[in-house]
């Protein structure tokens, strides 16, 4: 039953031809499915991570029609009349200490808190990626180089990094989640580098190089994706940490400033008030948490996909 | 092995050497003024006050002056003294080590209890009950910032409950708050970090070999699974452990207890140099020594890394 | 085989290959042991070597460092006249398009993460060979030829049975038709009938282009049926080398007569008379070998001399060379076993 | 009903995304206390899964075995709960795997890996396990083993770890011992040692023997019964000599057809292998799997599926032809 | 002999006010023992009341009462006071206080090498001298006799010469001092535990019988607990007995239901909006006075507090020396937008359709405003911000850390700048901001450039006037008037402090507002059954 030769030359036979069932094209469909794309339709068959990308996509989409949901005006007027009012029909999410809407603040919050959560773990990641690679698939000197810098990386308080970068670069947003981010890559690096100590050791690594392969190409073809499954996990719970870290360096004054809101500085806020007022810090935290818990549906998804051993 | 581990100590200098420069470059770099803290904000300070002042900190010397005095006096064991308060830099963070040691140890023992417990069952039970709840878990960890964790701790236990003093020393008692407060963050993120790293042994062919062997299936999971998923865990204990030498500085603030975390912290937003590049080469120290026992215990975990 | 024409391809010199024995928490170094142990020979352009002999004898040691995956501990392996051990990285990856491998474990040797198409055109894709259309029809024609389905080239390894993913790794071997392969266990895990297939291809390919291999393997017959020269590995050491039908009809070495008597054949009324040679004594330790001769603990024919004196690799080989290391090779070939 | 062990009907499948494979699909036979079965087959004819299956041990998913009836002991293994079939794994059933390097866990020590089918099964102390796994990894000719226990599967060559599994699966004597190709990376004295090892357990304890392998030489020499499995089929199943000299289908025959004869070498004659591609598993079978390669296949083939039949006492085969095959063997010897 | 009921109830009776542990909170690590390293309110705590006594202290009306200083004298020209010691008086190592010790104390104080930040600078361009053993002379350089409040200052207390030099650098961790308790361990970073000075018998009269020998609490243990939540547990928990301020208004319900005495004064703490006044725009005086009246101060202060601060009119607020109802009526301001707006518009500012303002330039009108985010600050920004839109300007906040902010200030790189500040609870304040002296070119703290002739006397001469001089409080309101009209800053309210007593402790009693002292611990003690 060879379908796979569409003239079934060898063994078959006219009668053979005769009682072909179906056409050849589900072998050929498969046959056209590329890595990537078989990869992509296991995500999408994967309920969670399709509801994981659905509210990231959601959250996103609001986030960017925010302006037409509340004007800004709405977000930084005060008022002592609506100051602190729990969540009602006027206020789904209650309003802050200064009598500001909180559904508005959240969804306005979204802009700042996710690009700079994204930025700083796609920094991190990216940077301790390649490094951790490179660290641990070298080995040697080159090893050791990268992991005393990562030590001493690792030492420095990631708010002294960030106002140096803002020392060096100037004030702004982006300076500081290229420090937060910077400040990430030590950590991504050891995931990294660790488990590439013990990938490298496989024997398919020893086939890729007796067969040429050159070190780039057996690092991000063969080692990568042998070890990405535990990082990824861990960067998508970086975001929630991020978005934590650059609101608390905005407190400093280095990032966004009042009255805008973000969701780290709102939670920060909300802490005066947990006692008095436990909306405040309730909705900024839950929106820290669908999104960590979005993204995260979506990693567990890519680790899934990418792993074609492990099937639901 | 051997050599390499002496040779990994030794490197320890250059590595303190770095860090020293480092904390230089950035300090040089860090905007914000070291003055603001020292000089008070009421009164007539002249601009002779803050010249003066700024002279008696050698803030006016020449970096490399500065860096080559610190480093001499660093190796004679001596890291200075606080702008501030004119303390010993090392007193202050001795005083202060017990105490942060004893914390980590603690907050390191929550979070491998709560975080490798919780992975396993996750990864046993992928899709189950237990997987959801430890992912719930790890969310609403990583999500709440540990000040609110350690608030809600307090207030439920040490107000409400009164099982624990707020403050006051209770012995070992006194830690488990704060270490359950600062186990919850890296618990969640070890527990996924778990969960995840076991999922890409489960299908391994050994593991089918120890089924096949007819053990114990909790032998199994520990020998078999566990075992040859710990190179992320133990690399995420051991940044973990390093980050609880300083990281912690609102688990500390809410609980009161002196720690580098805030000490770091506190110096960093008065700009105290002397302090900031002693807890740093503290911070780093401590970084390298468990960076090498974490490297050690890769050739344990798996024989097949070596260092050579 | 007229020997006047023969032209060396690969020459392998007083080759060692020692692995360290570590111990304790610091993993001190206690020992090592020798896989290989002073290996030299020739292989010929156009030839097939069969490397046999003991299990761990270190026939994949040998294998490993010759094609430079392992830094050999002394000796040199020079390819086409090119000593590999100094050239540079660069260049022994561009030299890796000519030399290829089949491995031994082919469960390891898949990456688990990778389709079986990205595994065979992975050494077209390195070594820049053909366009992208044409790679993948030269995987569609690599898997036909080891006799897998060609719709299976985006499934992973694991969904395949062992024998399955031993022809992927052949596949991959062959992908840049390599002047030089070494084979470590290419067919053992095969069923005899892709066995024929892969031997069959094996041949067609040295006689279409020449290949040379370096044919590990412990199926006897069928090394003794594919090989133009065999040579004996017995303790990291080769105990025997020449052509096929000397070494199996004319074994000069104790050891090589105990391999030949306990071929199976397949044939159970043969089978049930056959009398192999079984070795008696302790298989001996490598980290510790016996003095003098390594063969001698288990040797019918051991004498005083084989416990004090390394026997010398000597040619006792009439018209064809035939090498031995053995005090009585002399008198053992009296006593040739063989079927 | 006095079988050691009886497989009825087994269906194993497993459900990837281009489809069901259908790995094994109904295969029966029996295994007596004391007999040596051998199981042969186009590589990837579901003879390793068959036996996982029966253990217990497919991945779910993908795997599912779908029905059948494995009876060990009056049990019905497929039924029992995981406590019970533990008790029996290892102890009763024990497994060598296919892939040495793969099924051993590369960060423990072999000796650990021995000791530990141990600990459960038999009642004895620390230093008697210690003692019984020196013992076990000399027997299967580890040189050295009381130091080399210590090491690490990596730093074993290939056939070392496939003695190392043998030691395993050996260390509690069990009534059955499944083999899957477990001397194909010997050499051939050291297998000669391990069937005779073997082949004395079995006289010695009953210990009933399932033997996967491609080699007919070790078929030959050491089986009883031979199972011939084709595209999760059992096409042949015969006594070893009926096998080889009165073989009842034509894949067996393509099979033996394919060796070398015995001294021949590949410059003057060449391997015969079977003509044509190997069957694909996703497609549910209708007709008789072999006949796209079959050079007996008659219209029949195409049509229906030839159940495995009676063709002499002890004897069946799955082929239509097979009067036709037996004759064109016969012919041939 | 046994002894007699009464008596024993007697002994039991006053025995009974003596023992326990007073638990204090401390909101920061203590940066230093040494007086004269440091200066920082939250240390002053430890420093001021427990373990220091000074020259002079203020009783709970707030008049000047001796201390360690049985009486003193000003000179006609207020350039020389002159202060007669007591002569029982001992520092914590046994040794007599006398003159000496205080030149001593002070001229270190004075000293470049020491560079002493807070201590030092205060007594710059003074000198001291000893004509006998209980006699002090201090030398002013410009008459200065409302500066006397500084001598109630914790960090003014005499330092024992033979402890600073027998001890060194161990000095500050066993500090000497002359206070009712003596520090026996200072654990950094965590606390500082006191022990009562038996001999102790100076003590001021505070109040009518105020306790003047030692004090009643065996020890004083301070914790520091940076985290104000916190300190609220351990109040509410009963494990820490005094909290130095609360500043959430709506956490003094939970205290009180708790049991804690929640005490509120006026506290000095100016909260304030400092401008550039000599450049553009607020060297525009109808710029500054609009900026004035649109803030709706009892707004802001309902948002912010809850309304529990003091409102500020104008510069001299309620909790300060100085303050008179009746005058800030008559020239504080008072919300009035409407006039805002047409002051703007006179100094040439127009509107656009946006209802924002616009320059006489043409430029929109906008504005950075800069300040710590602690304790509340950028909710009165934000606040601010909001209210100046309503009158057409645009604010751009920014919000950073003090080190962060200390450089701009500096560098006169902002143009307005939020500003808190605790401790002024005297009208001489105004003195260090807005006197010429204290110059536009001078770095360090905000200040408001101003230079002004009339302003510069009206000044010197209350600085000149002591506290009883019956002039006073007419020159205070005659500066009052003038400097609110010139409006150099835009004030918004005074703060409120709210020492918190736990219910283990009993007989505390509340001090003035200005006193530095918010609370007397000299009667104060703990139950038996609470100890
Ligand atoms: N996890 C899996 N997913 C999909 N298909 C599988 C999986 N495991 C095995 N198969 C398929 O099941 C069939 C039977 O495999 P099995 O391992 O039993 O073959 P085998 O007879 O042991 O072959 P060999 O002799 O080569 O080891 C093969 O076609 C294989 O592709
Ligand atoms: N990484 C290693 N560390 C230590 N010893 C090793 C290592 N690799 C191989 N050895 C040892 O070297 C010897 C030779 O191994 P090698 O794999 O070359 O044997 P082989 O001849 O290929 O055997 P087989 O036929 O069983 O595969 C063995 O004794 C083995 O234990
Ligand atoms: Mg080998
Ligand atoms: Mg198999």
């Amino acid at each position: 039953m060879s379908r796979t030769k569409p003239q079934a030359a060898r063994g078959g036979t006219a009668a053979s031809e005769g009682i072909e069932i179906a056409p050849a094209a589900g072998d050929w469909l498969v046959a056209s499915r590329s890595p990537v794309r078989r990869a992509a339709l296991r995500f999408f068959r994967d309920p969670l991570a399709v509801t994981g990308l659905l509210i990231m996509a959601l959250i996103i989409l609001i986030t960017l029609i925010a302006p037409r949901l509340f004007s800004w005006e709405e977000i930084i007027n005060v008022s002592n009349a609506t100051k602190l009012q729990p969540p009602s029909a006027a206020y789904p999410f209650g309003t802050d200490n200064l009598g500001r809407d909180q559904l508005g603040r959240v969804i306005w919050g979204g802009r700042e808190s996710l690009r700079a959560g994204y930025l700083v773990v796609l920094i991190g990641l990216g940077g301790g990626t390649i490094l951790g690679l490179i660290s641990g698939f070298a080995g040697g000197w080159v090893d050791n180089l990268i992991q005393r810098c990562v030590d001493v990386l690792l030492a420095i308080p990631g708010i002294l990094l960030a106002l140096s970068v803002v020392g060096a670069l100037g004030p702004g947003l982006v300076q500081v989640m290229l420090a937060v981010g910077l400040a990430n890559i030590p950590d991504y690096t050891r995931l990294i580098r660790g488990s590439v100590l013990e990938a490298k050791e496989n024997e398919y690594v020893r086939a890729a190089r007796v067969l040429g392969a050159g070190n780039g190409r057996i690092m991000f073809r063969h080692i990568l994706p042998n070890v990405i499954g535990p990082i990824l996990v861990y960067a998508t719970l970086g975001l929630g940490i991020a978005i934590m870290i650059t609101a608390g360096l905005s407190y400093l004054g280095l990032g966004a400033q009042p009255p805008s809101p973000e969701w780290g500085a709102m939670l920060n806020l909300g802490r005066e008030f947990m006692r008095h007022a436990w909306w405040m810090p309730v909705f900024p935290g839950l929106a820290i948490v669908i999104a960590v818990l979005s993204i995260n549906l979506i990693g567990d998804g890519l680790q899934d996909a990418i792993n074609p051993k492990l099937r639901k | 092995m051997l050599v390499y581990t002496l040779r990994r100590l030794l490197l320890i200098f250059p590595t303190l050497l770095g860090v020293s420069l480092v904390i230089f470059a950035i300090l040089a770099l860090a905007p914000g003024d070291p003055l603001a803290a020292v000089v008070s904000e009421e009164y007539g300070n002249t601009a002779e006050d803050i010249e003066r002042i700024r002279e008696q900190l050698h803030l006016n010397d020449p970096l490399h002056v500065q860096y080559l005095n610190f480093l001499w006096d660093a190796m004679r064991g001596d890291l200075g003294t606080s702008f501030r308060g004119g303390s010993s830099v090392l007193n202050d963070i001795l005083a202060r080590l017990p105490s942060t040691i004893q914390l980590a140890i603690a907050g390191l023992i929550a979070t491998m209890l709560l975080g490798i417990s919780a992975g396993v069952l996750a990864a046993l039970y992928r899709g189950g009950l237990p997987d959801k709840l430890t992912m719930v878990f790890a969310f609403v960890g990583v999500s709440i910032p540990s000040v609110y964790a350690a608030l809600l701790l307090l207030l439920i236990f040490a107000v409400e409950l009164r099982w624990f003093k707020v403050v006051g020393d209770e012995g070992l008692k006194s830690l488990v708050l704060p270490a359950a407060a600062m186990a919850l963050i890296p618990a969640g993120v070890l527990a996924r970090l778990t969960r995840a790293s076991m999922l890409e042994v489960m299908e391994e062919d050994y593991v089918r070999t120890a089924r096949a062997k007819g053990i114990r299936e909790s032998l199994v999971t520990f020998m078999h699974i566990f075992r040859n998923a710990l190179i992320p865990i133990v690399t995420y204990l051991g940044l973990l452990a390093g980050s609880l030498l300083s990281g912690q500085v609102f688990v500390e603030n809410v609980f009161g207890r002196p720690g580098l975390g805030r000490f770091l912290v506190d110096s960093i937003s008065a700009r105290d140099y002397p302090q900031i590049r002693g807890g740093i080469l503290f911070v780093a120290a401590g970084y390298v020594f468990v960076n090498l026992i974490v490297d050690l215990l890769y050739g344990v975990i798996d024989p097949r890394i070596t260092y050579e | 085989m007229s020997e006047v024409t023969k032209e060396v391809l690969l020459e392998v010199r007083d080759l060692k290959k020692y692995f360290p024995i570590r111990r304790g928490l610091f993993r001190r170094q206690v020992g090592e042991i020798k896989a290989v142990d002073g290996v030299s020979f020739d292989i010929y352009q156009g030839e097939t070597l069969g490397l046999v002999g003991e299990s761990g004898g270190g026939k994949s040691t040998t294998g490993w460092t010759i094609i430079r995956d392992l830094e050999p501990t002394a000796g040199s392996v020079r390819f086409q006249g090119q000593d590999l051990s100094i050239l540079a990285h660069g260049e022994m990856r561009r030299m890796r398009r000519h030399i290829q491998m089949i491995f031994q474990d082919p469960y390891a040797s898949l990456n688990p993460r990778m389709t079986v198409g990205s595994i065979v055109s992975e050494p077209l894709e390195v070594h820049k060979i053909g366009t992208s259309d044409q790679r993948r029809a030269r995987v569609q024609e690599l898997l036909e030829i080891v006799g897998l389905n060609p719709g299976f080239i985006n499934r992973y390894p694991h969904e395949f049975s062992g024998g399955q993913r031993q022809r992927i790794g052949i596949a991959r071997a062959l992908a840049t038709n390599p002047t030089f392969v070494v084979a470590d266990e290419p067919i053992s895990a095969l069923d005899v009938s892709i066995q024929a297939q892969v031997v069959n291809l094996l041949w067609d390919l040295k006689h279409e282009f020449g290949l040379t291999y370096l044919f590990i393997a412990h199926d006897l017959s069928m090394v003794r049926y594919i090989s133009d020269r065999v040579a004996v590995m017995y303790l990291g050491r080769v105990v025997e080398m020449g052509s096929t039908e000397d070494v199996y009809r004319s074994s000069l070495h104790p050891y090589t007569q105990a391999l030949v008597s306990a071929i199976p054949v397949a044939d159970p009324e043969v089978e049930m008379t056959r009398q192999p040679i079984i070795l008696e004594g302790d298989v001996p330790n490598p980290a510790n070998p016996p003095s003098g001769c390594h063969f001698h603990p288990r040797c019918v024919h051991a004498t005083e001399i084989c416990l004090q004196d390394d026997p010398e690799f000597r040619n006792l080989g009439q018209d064809a060379e035939h090498w031995v290391a053995c005090h009585h090779a002399e008198q053992v070939q009296g006593q040739t076993f063989g079927n | 009903m006095a079988h050691l062990l009886e497989v009825r009907d087994l269906v194993t499948r497993f459900y990837t995304e281009d489809g069901a494979v259908h790995a094994v699909n109904g295969i029966s036979y029996t295994l007596d206390e004391g007999e040596s079965l051998g199981i042969v087959g186009e590589s990837g004819s579901g003879k390793t899964v068959g036996v996982l299956s029966l253990m217990g041990l497919i991945p779910d998913p993908p795997g599912r075995v779908e029905r059948g009836e494995v009876f060990f002991a009056d049990n019905d293994l497929l039924k029992l709960s995981a406590d019970q079939l533990r008790d029996i794994r290892g102890r009763e059933i024990a497994m060598i795997f296919q892939d040495p390097m793969t099924s051993l866990n590369p960060v423990l020590t072999v000796g650990y890996q021995i000791a530990e089918i141990m600990r459960p099964h038999l009642n004895l102390s620390q230093e008697e396990i210690t003692e019984r796994t020196v013992e076990l990894m000399e027997l299967v000719g580890i040189p050295n083993a009381a130091s080399r226990r210590k090491d690490f599967p990596h730093q074993f060559s290939g056939g070392q770890r496939q003695r190392i599994m043998i030691a395993m699966s050996l260390a509690c004597n069990p009534s059955v011992l499944i083999a899957d190709e477990p001397t194909t990376a010997l050499d051939v004295t050291i297998q000669a040692q391990i069937i005779d090892l073997v082949k004395r357990l079995s006289e010695q304890f009953g210990m009933a023997t399932i033997w996967i392998t491609h080699d007919l030489g070790v078929v030959a020499g050491l089986v009883n019964r031979v199972i011939v499995m084709y595209a999760g089929f059992i096409v042949e199943s015969a006594s070893v000599l009926d096998l080889y000299k009165k073989t009842s289908h034509p894949y067996t025959l393509g099979l033996l057809q394919s060796l070398p004869s015995l001294h021949a070498t590949i410059a003057t004659d060449r391997l015969i292998p079977i003509e044509g591609a190997p069957p694909d598993l996703l497609q549910a079978p209708v007709h008789c799997p072999f006949a796209p390669r079959c050079q007996f296949a008659v219209d029949q083939c195409w049509q229906e599926n030839p159940p495995l039949q009676r063709v002499a006492s002890n004897h069946d085969s799955a082929c239509w032809r097979w009067q036709d095959v037996r004759a064109a063997t016969e012919q041939l010897a | 002999a046994p002894v007699a009921p009464a008596e024993m109830e007697e002994s039991t009776g006053a025995d009974s006010m003596m023992g326990g542990t007073l638990r204090i909170a401390l909101p920061a690590d203590v940066t230093s023992l040494d007086l004269h390293k440091t200066s920082r309110g939250d240390d002053a705590l430890v420093v001021g009341q427990w373990f220091n006594a000074t020259l002079i202290t203020q009783n709970s009306d707030g008049e000047y009462i001796p201390y360690l200083a049985e009486s003193w004298e000003f000179s006609d020209d207020g350039l020389m006071w002159t202060f007669h010691l007591r002569d029982d008086v001992k520092f914590h190592n046994g040794d007599p206080v006398t003159a000496h010790d205080f030149v001593w104390t002070y001229e270190r104080a004075l000293d470049p090498d020491l560079a002493s930040p807070g201590t030092g600078r205060r007594l710059a361009g003074m000198t001291f001298e000893a004509p006998d053993d209980y006699t002090v002379v201090f030398h002013f350089p410009t008459p200065a006799i409302s500066l006397l409040q500084f001598l109630n200052w914790g960090y003014m207390a005499p330092m024992s010469q033979r402890a600073v030099e027998e001890l060194g650098a161990e000095y500050e961790l066993n500090p000497v001092g002359t206070g009712p308790y003596k520090v026996v361990e200072v654990r950094p970073g965590e606390g500082v535990t006191l022990e009562r000075w038996d001999e102790y018998n100076w003590g001021p009269e505070f109040f009518e019988g105020a306790n003047t020998g030692p004090y009643n609490f065996d020890s004083v243990e301070f914790r520091i607990l940076p985290e104000e939540a916190t300190r609220i547990a351990a109040l509410e928990s009963g494990d820490i007995d005094y909290v130095n301020g609360i500043s959430n208004p709506l956490d003094v319900a939970i205290l009180e239901a708790a049991g804690v005495t929640v005490q509120q004064a006026p506290y000095g703490q100016v909260r304030m909006i400092y401008l550039q006044n000599h450049v553009p725009p607020f060297d525009d005086v109808r710029v500054r006075q609009a900026l004035n009246y649109a803030v709706n101060r009892e707004e802001i202060t309902q948002i912010v507090t809850d309304g529990a601060d003091q409102l500020s009119r104008g510069p001299i607020s309620p909790g300060m020396l100085g303050y008179d109802p009746e005058i800030e009526e008559e020239c504080g301001y008072h919300f009035d937008l409407d006039r805002a707006k047409e002051l703007m518009q006179e100094a040439g500012y127009t509107y656009g359709d946006d209802g924002m303002l616009i320059t006489p330039d043409g430029e929109p009108f906008s504005l950075t405003l800069i300040g710590e985010p602690v304790d509340s600050g950028t909710a009165y920004m934000e606040v601010l911000q909001s209210m100046w839109r309503e009158l057409g300007l645009d604010i751009a906040i920014e919000s950073t850390e003090p080190s962060l902010l200390y450089p701009r200030l500096t560098e006169r790189d902002y143009e307005m700048g939020y500003g808190r500040r605790g401790g002024w609870t005297s009208y001489d304040y105004l003195y260090a901001i807005y006197h010429s002296s204290t110059g536009r070119d001078l770095p360090g703290s905000m200040r408001s450039a101003v230079d002004d002739p009339i302003t510069d006397a009206l000044l010197e001469k209350n600085r000149a006037m002591a506290s009883d001089h019956p002039d006073l409080q007419g020159s205070i309101n005659e500066l009052y008037c003038h400097i609110a009209e010139q409006s150099y800053s835009v004030w918004i309210s005074d703060g409120v402090f709210r020492p918190s007593i736990g219910p283990r402790v009993q007989g505390v009693v509340a001090g003035p507002a200005f006193a530095g002292r918010p609370v007397y611990f000299s009667n104060a003690y703990i139950a038996p059954e609470d100890r």
